[in-house]
């Protein structure tokens, strides 16, 4: 099983790497989001405290 | 007669009060005070059941309100910022329809009779847009007259009312009070209503 | 004791809701009209051919009946959320389900029941034989109620949101697909000379599975949104 | 020695041991996925009728399953947290959603892509795949209706209602859509099930497990930020380390 011939995917190659390699992209979005997410909460949080500390 | 031990409200995720204790027996009236936003809405509005209160009971005659809930609601009037009137229908007709739904049986002479006490003469049958701001709140105000509800919650009755109405108001709480009922409200304007203990609640 | 009977409950109820409606009557015609209009505008998209618009009648119609009741149940519960009736009725020594039924049932003759008459007229402008005229009318008057009543809790949850119209569509149109479904699909079923019984018995499951629930369901809707 | 549970059921503990038990589910989640996808793709043998293509069903399957399952816990969660009143659960739920939407939106694209070498047709009324979509518009329904609301309690308890109303809905809706798609195309041909390989079988459920730790991971990761975000004004937050670092 060569590797031309294992991404060729028997001539279905469009199909199968374009369902995983979709998928894959929609993990990685998701994972980006979900630290996106984390980083803003986190930064909102210090906001909140500084600005309760002030008040 | 209605009891509060160890209220605790939150508005969002901000601590509103904590720790309340009241007792209204009947026959005593009860001013909420407070600058805006220390929660006395809040706290008229978890009297009725409508917020949930992070901690604490509220009885009525000993029962927990939240199992009462209708035969608690029979005694209970609540009125708030909002008239709660419609504006396509006249006040004869928003007047019966809110009593209607109280279970109050009333015919229309003595539905009548109670808009010409607040003053509405001539006036029953229009449609409240047509109305003043004023009348519009006096038409609020005749749920007073009708139904025997023994606990008003009023959240700044007086607002938007002339002198009269504000007589006819204290008139209307010594009548309701002299009936043994029970009132709680928050005000702006002072209210003295002569041979009665004013008690005050204040929301710091 | 103050509690009302039902009956007496709901009559209150939906006596003043048609009151109300009647006072405004433009809300009613514009649901009619917006019904006529979406279903005149597929003709003119798909083109003249009465074969192909007597195949695709059906659907459309149930199509424009599902958008038409979704546009009037925003104004449901939000007119009286919005001057404080709402607050009052639920204060109301009653049963909220009751209420909520009664107002589901107002709603309906305002919006439902117009499109049922007027149904069979618009199916003439797809060349509807009588049979399927009958079958549609009957499947709609058994099914719109269904979407007032799934509405109800849409607009019960979306009580006093921003951009609520959209939110309450995207929220109930899903839930209303089996209808949607077996309503074209009795109609389909007596063009093509099928028994329409299944069809017409799902829907009526449906509707009594609705009428069991969704009044409760709403009660609680709309007991989380005025918190 | 009973574990009480209750402890954990308060965010502050919570936040800390959902931060332990991530690592348990991301790593085993990478490695299953490598271990299923090779037996997928090289120990499991050509199939006769479709070629190549079947293999896509690794990942359809799988996606398929999970965005149903989850849509379930997150109603269960969302329900618990109706019933009981307990904030952690309703933040699990709206932690759920995304996932879940997301699984529904692989299974649909992954679906669409088998479709088209399979029936010549990028998208197909068949009966899974349109319950598939009605099932993407609830999951889009859940998260429009929780971001719309500002109060984060009554959110939560709009959508867990509209969660539980939609549960009831599922099976409805997938058997209304199974008997529309039979009366008007007759029945599709039926590819998983008995015929086949035990490799394609091992492959399928080891991936499926893969997306499950994947799900319990994303959604641990993502309650953790609600947790904060909730409870922003509360003490112990503003002593996290990763606050004041």
């Amino acid at each position: 099983m060569s590797v031309v011939e294992f991404f060729n995917m028997g001539g279905y190659a469009f199909y199968v790497w374009g369902s995983y390699g979709v998928t894959l992209l929609a993990f990685v979005i998701e994972i980006l989001m979900v630290r996106h997410k984390r980083k803003i909460t986190l930064q909102q949080v210090r906001l909140m405290r500084e600005a309760g500390e002030e008040a | 007669m209605l009891e509060v031990s160890n209220l605790a409200c939150s508005r969002g995720d901000h601590r509103l009060f904590s720790g309340l204790n009241l007792a209204l027996l009947p026959g005593q009236i009860m001013q909420v005070q407070g600058e805006n936003g220390k929660g006395k809405t809040s706290l008229l509005r978890t009297l009725c059941g409508f917020l949930l209160p992070d901690e604490g009971k509220i009885t009525w005659c000993g029962e927990d309100v939240r199992e009462l809930r209708e035969n608690y609601f029979a005694n209970l009037l609540y009125l708030g910022h909002h008239n709660a009137i419609k504006d396509e229908l006249s006040a004869l007709e928003n007047l019966q329809i809110s009593s209607g739904l109280s279970g109050i049986t009333l015919d229309e002479k003595s539905a009548v009779s109670a808009l010409r006490r607040m003053g509405l003469k001539g006036r029953e049958r229009l449609p409240t847009k047509v109305l003043s701001q004023g009348q519009r709140r006096r038409v609020a105000l005749a749920r007073l007259l009708v139904g025997d509800a023994k606990l008003w919650v009023l959240d700044e009755p007086l607002t938007a009312l002339d002198v009269g109405a504000v007589a006819l108001i204290r008139e209307l709480m010594a009548e309701h009070l002299a009936k043994q009922g029970m009132v709680i409200y928050t005000t702006h304007q002072p209210l003295v209503i002569e041979g009665v203990e004013m008690r005050r609640l204040s929301l710091s | 004791m103050n509690q009302l009977s039902i009956f007496k409950l709901l009559n209150l109820v939906i006596r003043r809701d048609l009151l109300l409606a009647m006072r405004r009557r433009a809300d009613v015609l514009t649901i009619l009209v917006f019904f006529v209009l979406v279903v005149s505008l597929f003709p003119l998209g798909v083109g003249p051919e009465m074969d192909m618009l007597r195949k695709m009648a059906a659907g459309v119609l149930w199509v424009a009946a599902l958008l038409a009741s979704m546009l009037s149940l925003g104004r449901l519960f939000s007119a009286d959320y919005l001057d404080g009736t709402l607050e009052q009725m639920m204060l109301a020594p009653q049963s909220l389900s009751v209420l909520v039924l009664g107002k589901m049932i107002a709603h309906w003759f305002v919006s439902g029941l117009p499109l049922v008459l007027m149904a069979p007229v618009l199916g003439l402008q797809f060349d509807m034989s009588v049979p399927a005229l009958l079958v549609l009318m009957l499947s709609l008057l058994l099914g719109t109620p269904i979407l007032s009543m799934l509405g109800a809790i849409g607009a019960a949850l979306t009580l006093g949101l921003r951009g609520g119209g959209v939110l309450l569509s995207l929220l109930v149109l899903p839930l209303c697909i089996p209808v949607l479904i077996f309503g074209s699909g009795a109609v389909e079923a007596v063009t093509s000379g099928l028994s329409v019984v299944s069809n017409l018995s799902l829907i009526g499951a449906l509707f009594v599975l609705c009428l069991v629930f969704t009044p409760w369901v709403t009660a609680q809707a709309l007991r989380i949104s005025m918190e | 020695m009973a574990i009480n549970w209750f402890k954990y059921s308060a965010p502050s503990t919570f936040y800390g041991l959902a931060g332990k038990m991530i690592p348990w589910f991301a790593i085993p989640s990478v490695v299953l996925f490598a271990v299923g996808l090779y037996i997928g793709f090289f120990v499991a043998p050509v199939d006769a009728v479709q070629g190549e293509a079947y293999r896509i069903i690794f990942i359809h399957v799988p996606a398929s399953i999970l965005s149903m399952f989850l849509y379930l816990v997150m109603a269960g969660y969302a329900a618990l947290g109706l019933i009981f009143n307990t904030r952690l659960s309703s933040m699990m739920a709206t932690a759920l959603a995304p996932t879940g939407a997301m699984f529904a939106f692989i299974s649909l694209w992954t679906g669409a892509l088998w479709g088209k070498p399979m029936w010549g047709a990028w998208w197909v009324w068949d009966a899974r795949l349109t319950s598939e979509l009605i099932l993407l518009f609830l999951y889009f329904g859940f998260i429009a209706l929780h971001a719309s609301i500002d109060d984060p309690r009554r959110a939560d308890r709009a959508a867990a209602l509209l969660a539980i109303v939609g549960s009831v809905n599922v099976p409805i809706i997938y058997f209304s859509v199974k008997w529309w798609n039979t009366l008007h195309q007759g029945s599709t041909i039926k590819f998983t099930g008995t015929s086949m390989h035990v490799a394609m079988q091992e492959a399928m459920f080891i991936t499926l497990l893969a997306c499950w730790f994947y799900a319990v991971a994303m959604a641990l990761i993502r309650v953790r930020s609600i947790i904060l975000e909730r409870e922003r004004n509360n003490l112990w937050v503003s002593e996290l380390k990763e606050v004041n670092s």
